[in-house]
């Protein structure tokens, strides 16, 4: 793409005409903005390569195949154990990594469809020159990332088409690669891992920064307001939609209707992942329910009455769940059409009709505004029609249990089910609900059993889970102003660090753990993020006040802030922050610069990715994005079945020893960050990890000492003693947290510590001064 | 023709399983030939079994009886030094896969590369995806899976086994106790 | 898209001049154009769903998983056997329609991304003005493809991009529906499947048209050159360069620098794969090693100096094996790095002298040019250090054989190794060497095999395969006037049918068979074409008078003509020309009138595709770029590991209960074509099941008794009796063979046969005149 | 404990196994208990194995004794039918899978579905996706790989046999020989 905007205000063609067009190659944006472009405006899967080697040289793959057969293509299946090479000549290493770039371009390919697919909505119903406006007057640098990668500054939803042209073009390059016999090198691969989740980001900007402007969202709104989460804040008395999924219009059009037929409050919309995020943001009135793994359960628990699936996170089987329950279903996404009937161009009164009746179980609608109007008047005309879902009995169902094991070895989260499901069929049930608080919801467990137990259903049945949370919505992006505020505590050290907790609920223990670990890092004065489920599961839990941490903490990008900047694709205001602290803070150039920046970023921005309970392909590509910055992300347990960590070696100090950019003397720097990716095995580990993973070589002594008193503090939590790597992270005695001296002096000593300089490290050649 | 299916049966992933350990003295034989041995135990073990008898502390018995180093992951730790061992190091289980499966990682006691690696106490999912990952690893280590979940991806698996049974594999296995 | 076109000759902008800039947004192309467009310019995923369902209710998928588990997301393994769901909520039968999907995207995204290289190196080359031109004067309708789907004609190279950017829109869209929780039924994913082979199509269409255009090949040419094929072809005293590959840039730029430094015939310019096919269309002098099942063996040859890679179907070890045998690689694409350090912007001089010294063993060069040069002169200087190879004793080395069964069992042709290896430890080696014939060179035997026996060096060693063949290389498109001529004929049935040989080498009885095939449908006067590996595979065959089937039948569109059109991306002119059929035949509009021209097809051409090796996930794609105009596919026995097939039902009269497009009434038209897609066990049997799948329901009588009379000879041949369905054929006593009058009546008889009009049928009710 | 690895050790496909045969007596209680049988025999069959003796001819004799109607697939009709048996259909395996999938598909004489497949004589590749297609096949059908190579796949699968051994147990499952 090349320098080259074009407007043009109409055009008559033969098809009609045409207003508001505005094609650009390359540089979009304000004549204004005279920021000179960097040497990688949109970068080929090739032009950061180089960048890529770098990280990737220090952080190297440690492989663990799910798989050693590969079964990609006809020549298959191939045994790749034993350093047994494929039919193509693939190796086990390659192959891992390959299979990562698949996911990752598939959750690259997910958000770039997603943000198309709303653009293309908005600028129909908005048009092509609608402004782009994240965040009113309070965010001059409204798409950093897109600035950063593509070298372009977007000023209406037009415009986003050209970036979205770009993520397409690399998302095809980098599937490509996955072919048979086209790339053979795992560190390849790896480096197109990163590429992909670079895309990635700029997807999602395009897509929340599209529905932030279009559709009225909080405009990085630090005070955006607080709104009910959990069944319990579910009002089942009156007629009750379920919106499941990503993509908002349908819901948003939904309660535009419910406000335009002035049903507004006598109906409850009510959703179940980034939909739900989305809607509340549009409307405080909508009631989220809770994340991905709640579809079951509430779907059976006979309070809703239609249920409408957009995009992404939903139950592949969620057509025969509600026509199970009873309840309609409409479907509003090409990508997830279910099987049922297209009836976009019927009339609106047929198709409320043939679903009150029941004379079809679903359809599906590809216009919006037709479902906000068939959805509400479905569900007021099926309230009356509700069914009564029958009280469970929990004990005489689990009597049927032999206690065979079945459900145990299929549940992900490892429960103990078998003689909880024996006590409950002696009717204490008590074991049996308690599952609950770690069940995902995955169902797999029902399949299992030969008895044919429900063993989710009675699990749920057992345990009273109507609680009601607050949240706070999503607010978008960072303001410039916080950046401003914050950047330099951060750069320097005394802020210790920025967590953002994302992603899906395939938590082990529950995400409960969530909301403990964001409370623990908002009383210590980082700056604590969330987003999609994972800002969910967050708000999941009242402290000894019944406060939930949104409600306890302020929402601001500052020290002991709880940020929930939206929905999955708001993580891009997560890694924009970052990025616009470079810009704003430390001035540097983001147009087409990304590698300057993520070098930056890598060795200057204390921030660090917590996918807890990471299950999708999307979770693989966003991680992607942290870590081609430069930012570490820690996942629960199950993140291991990503294949693939990216390791640090804390104990190679050729490792981390680089170039100071002022003096360009060889440094050595510690292990900062010591991971780009790592699984943790419990919370307390994980903690422990994060706290560490925050130091940066270029810390302040001063924030180098809090980052550290935080380390000693969760590692003893979790290890039950002193940090054996003191010596590594501590560079002059100023480093060392004043009230520890006494323990960490003979510690250095032991290790043969010598004071060393406080660097200004840079990977890249080109930043070296001389 | 019996066969083991890994604990959780979908968790296989290749055409190599595990031998499992149906007799003590295959244990044994293993803890006996280890030349530079080192036993893993994650937090799974801390949990409460049969007469509110705790893994850990089993193992914790087993490792100082054999003279096993032990790298405690997650939050075993404390629960280690309760148990009277103080374990070798502490770090995460996946870091430390990074570290076991480099053949120049002198091990935690800098004397050199670990040739047997006894896993127990992981939860499944960390335990499968480390156990594949040491066994495609250059460093070649055998691994010894110790939990009472057969581990299609270790050289050698306890098979999946109920409490008593398995406290008396590993008794034995580790000489704590003679035969039942 | 809708119709805009934008054309500026020269824009000043902040970053230089950039001329011939053509911007179009939907309908491109001349104005004198005025075919109307039609109901689904650029369709949506969902736009030609409705067709989809109805070939997709007729043809049912039949799914045979290579697992029952999913490992796509890290709530996984899920095991889906015995109606299990995974914790998503997915089926079995789901999840294999998901894998094809993801198949298939990979192949779209392989080809759509092979096309914007060209695309952008062409007009990078010729500028964006540069015109299209495929045939000449002899193609009036340039791209059938583009205009059937997306309602364009383009004229320019420029045109293409716009082409693109749907082509890359739509992949991306496709492939998020294979994100977890996304699609759940598996006739929408196998609808999505359809979607994706059109936009491969599409994509093809648009790399070939372009090569054509600006790299000079053979315009539409049905007198293409006969250019030489096979190891024995290459002349070894001269230096060689070995290119390997589909994307022929760094190929031609090699030829060019030949030509341009006068060393043309001084060095030998080989290939593997369709680089090499395509620089034969550039240039007489290249010479065609083989498919890709000849990496192994002709890099261990000893012949080439030097290995060139560029992108698809090259070994993901082939810079390990070129290094084995002491032969300098450079790499040349961006999907394929293969770890070596990017020399782009290093001066040619410091890369030869690296090379030619083996300094490095390898690099990437991102600068076809620069290849070009660099290639040619370390191929030179190169030639007098080219290493010996020693004589390989094989009976010394098979020695070794234990017997053991292991490479046996790796063996995707299952050769029976054992036996002939311990045969040639004996001294015997003649039937090791036999096995080369169905050896596809992967190389999995030598990783299997613990006594370190590299098996398949040993068989290439016993067996003398330098054999020189003839092939005509790649014509391009198939004029208008061919079509003119033979479309009648071949909707009337006179001729036959189209048989189309394309695809890879994965076969288990060798090579030898497609040319057999080709051989026997050429003699039946059907038209057969061929392309890539397979137009190959048609060549290495010498028949009783010594030629090749090129040599033996004429290059025409004509009953009995044997038409390489090219290498891979070529295919679109096969589905091209059914388009062509029924623009210039019979007269339907193209432009954007995608279901009504699939229908015309389906029921009317009567042509079967043959991917007697299919292998990748392009073949794949292609694959299902057929379906969707209603064209059935053959694939040999390894190709039922794509894991399912698309199988009519000849025994329920029902299926084929249609409506008479004039008549309106129901009409039963026979199981025709019967099957969609299928594995065949062998040639025989797949030569009477492309007989029978050539038969349309519009056939008239003279055809269909010619069609019926080739059905019976092939199936007897196979089956060694009368097929037992003729009654399902025939409709009117005309129809029946004379020749086997006798032997057919009977047998109508027996199955209580009716005589029925001759329909004339169509799937979409919008085609039903009353 | 031994485990049967599938004929191709890569072919390996999920959580369960066929059963081997490895006693002439599983083989005839199979044949027995059979109520609609099919054979299908494909083209692989007509290799000449041992002492020049083929496969297909051991089939077509246990067919005619045990009275099982013969599909047959590929090329190997004319061998049947030399053999002195006519199959009672001549199609491709895979076309006889999508019919044999359907549970409403009345079976090669339009009596109903056929409960139990017997299959031999298909290249791997063919066999193996055959008996995973009718593994999770709607109509259920038990299946019997007879190959000499075991199939994973099917419901019982005869091991990886030599030659004689193979022999020897169609030759004695069928009835036609007596105990070796
Ligand atoms: S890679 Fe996945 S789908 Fe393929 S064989 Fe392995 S577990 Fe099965
Ligand atoms: S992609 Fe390679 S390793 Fe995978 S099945 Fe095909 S040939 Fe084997
Ligand atoms: S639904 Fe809950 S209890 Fe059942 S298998 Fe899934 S996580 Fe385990
Ligand atoms: S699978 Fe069913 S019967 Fe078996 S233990 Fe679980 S609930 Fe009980
Ligand atoms: S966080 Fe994960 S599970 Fe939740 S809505 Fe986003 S992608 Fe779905
Ligand atoms: S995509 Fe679905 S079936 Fe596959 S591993 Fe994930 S949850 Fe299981
Ligand atoms: S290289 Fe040839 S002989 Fe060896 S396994 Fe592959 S196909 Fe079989
Ligand atoms: S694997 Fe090696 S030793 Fe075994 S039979 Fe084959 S060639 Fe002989």
């Amino acid at each position: 793409m090349k320098g080259i905007d074009i407007r043009i205000a109409e055009i008559a063609s033969p098809l009609g005409r045409v207003r508001d067009l505005r094609l650009g190659i390359g540089r979009v944006g304000s004549g204004t903005w005279d920021e000179p472009v960097g040497p990688t405006p949109c970068p080929s899967p090739t032009a950061l390569r180089d960048w890529d080697r770098r990280l990737l040289a220090r952080y190297k793959p440690f492989y663990m195949p799910l798989c050693d057969l590969c079964c990609l293509c006809t020549y298959g299946k191939c045994d790749l154990s034993g350093g047994k090479r494929g039919a193509c000549g693939i190796t086990l290493e390659a192959q891992q990594s390959r299979i990562v770039l698949l996911a990752a371009c598939i959750g690259a390919a997910t958000h770039t469809s997603h943000a198309r697919e709303l653009v293309e909505y908005l600028i129909a119903r908005n048009g092509r020159t609608y402004p782009i406006d994240p965040g009113g007057l309070s965010v001059e640098l409204r798409m950093p990332i897109a600035e950063l990668v593509c070298g372009v500054r977007p000023e209406t939803l037009g415009d986003l088409e050209t970036v979205l042209e770009y993520c397409e073009e690399q998302v095809v390059h980098l599937l490509s690669a996955t072919h048979t016999g086209q790339e053979g090198d795992p560190i390849d691969f790896e480096s197109k891992v990163l590429h992909t989740g670079m895309i990635d980001h700029t997807a999602m900007e395009v897509a929340d920064v599209a529905q932030i402007s279009a559709l009225d969202f909080p405009k990085a709104d630090p005070g955006a307001a607080l709104v009910e989460l959990g069944i319990g804040a579910v009002d089942a008395e009156k007629p009750v939609i379920l919106v499941v999924g990503h993509n908002v219009p349908p819901a948003a059009a939904i309660l535009d209707h419910l406000a335009a037929s002035g049903l507004e409050g006598s109906v409850e919309v009510t959703g179940i992942c980034c939909t739900a995020i989305d809607m509340s943001r549009r409307s405080r009135a909508a009631k989220i329910v809770g994340p991905i793994s709640w579809q079951l359960r509430y779907i059976r628990s006979g309070i809703p009455d239609l249920v409408v699936v957009d995009e992404q996170c939903v139950r592949a089987d969620i057509f025969e769940e509600a026509t199970r329950a009873g309840l309609p279903v409409i479907a509003t996404s090409s990508k997830n059409c279910i099987g049922l009937p297209d009836r976009t161009s019927d009339p609106s009164d047929e198709l409320v009709a043939d679903l009150v009746s029941g004379a079809v179980p679903g359809v599906l609608v590809l216009d919006p505004e037709k479902v906000g109007e068939v959805a509400v008047r479905v569900a007021v005309e099926r309230r009356p029609l509700r069914p009564e879902v029958p009280a469970l009995d929990v004990a005489a169902a689990a009597e049927a249990c032999r206690g065979c094991g079945a459900c145990a070895e299929a549940c992900p989260a490892e429960s103990e089910i078998p003689a909880a499901m024996q006590a409950a069929g002696q009717g204490e049930t008590g074991a049996l609900g308690a599952l609950l608080a770690s069940c995902v919801g995955c169902g797999r467990c029902e399949d299992a059993c030969p008895q044919g137990i429900e063993v989710h259903r009675l699990i749920a049945a057992s345990c009273d889970a109507c609680d009601r949370f607050a949240i706070r919505t999503g607010r978008g992006p960072i303001q410039d102003v916080e950046i401003r505020e914050v950047g330099g505590p951060l750069v320097l050290g005394e802020i210790p660090g920025v967590v953002a907790f994302v992603g899906c609920a395939n938590y082990l223990e529950g995400g409960e753990e969530v909301a403990e670990m964001v409370t623990e890092f908002a009383k210590r004065r980082f700056v604590v993020c969330t987003s999609g489920c994972a800002a969910m599961a967050a708000a999941m839990h009242h402290d000894e006040e019944g406060l939930t941490p949104y409600e306890r903490f302020s929402g601001r990008f500052e020290a002991g802030g709880v940020v929930n900047v939206g929905s999955c694709v708001s993580n891009a205001h997560i890694s924009g922050a970052a990025v616009k602290i470079a810009s704003i803070f430390a001035k540097r150039n983001l147009s087409g610069n990304y590698a300057e920046v993520a070098d930056y970023v890598y060795n200057r921005v204390g921030a660090v990715g917590v996918a807890w309970g990471a299950m999708s392909q999307k979770a693989a590509s966003i991680a992607a994005g942290f870590w081609r910055l430069g930012i570490p992300v820690v996942v629960g347990p199950h993140g291991a079945k990503y294949r693939r960590m990216l390791l640090g070696r804390a104990d190679r100090d050729e490792d981390w020893t680089v170039r100071d950019r002022r003096t360009g003397d060889d440094v050595y720097v510690g292990p900062v960050p010591e991971h780009l990716f790592i699984a943790a095995e419990t919370k307390e580990e994980a903690m422990a990890l994060i706290a560490k993973l925050a130091m940066r070589p270029n810390d302040t002594s001063r924030g180098r000492s809090i980052k550290i008193s935080h380390y000693i503090d969760l590692h003893q939590h979790c290890y039950g003693r002193m940090p054996d790597d003191l010596h590594r992270f501590i560079r002059t005695p100023a480093d060392i947290p004043v009230m520890q001296k006494d323990r960490i002096l003979p510690l250095l000593e032991a290790n043969g510590w010598i004071e060393r300089p406080i660097p200004d490290p840079t990977l890249l050649p080109q930043e070296v001064s001389r | 023709m019996t066969r083991i299916r890994p604990a959780q049966p979908a968790m296989m992933g290749g055409t190599k399983t595990a031998t499992p350990i149906e007799r003590p003295s295959v244990l044994s034989a293993l803890v006996r030939r280890a030349k530079r041995p080192l036993l893993v135990v994650g937090h799974r073990a801390l949990r409460a079994r049969g007469n509110g008898e705790r893994e850990i502390d089993l193992l914790a018995r087993a490792a100082l009886a054999a003279g096993i180093p032990v790298a405690a992951t997650g939050d075993a730790g404390p629960a280690l030094q309760a148990a009277g061992l103080e374990p070798a190091i502490c770090t995460s289980a996946m870091n430390l896969g990074g570290l076991l499966a480099d053949p120049g990682w002198p091990g935690v006691d800098d004397q050199g590369p670990h040739d047997v690696i006894f896993v127990a106490g992981l939860v499944y999912a960390l335990e499968w995806t480390l156990l594949s990952g040491l066994r495609h690893a250059p460093s070649h280590p055998v691994t010894v899976s110790l939990s009472p979940a057969f581990e299609p991806h270790a050289s050698f698996s306890v098979p999946n086994l109920a409490w008593p049974a398995w406290r008396a594999l590993i008794a034995e296995g580790f000489g704590l106790e003679g035969p039942a």
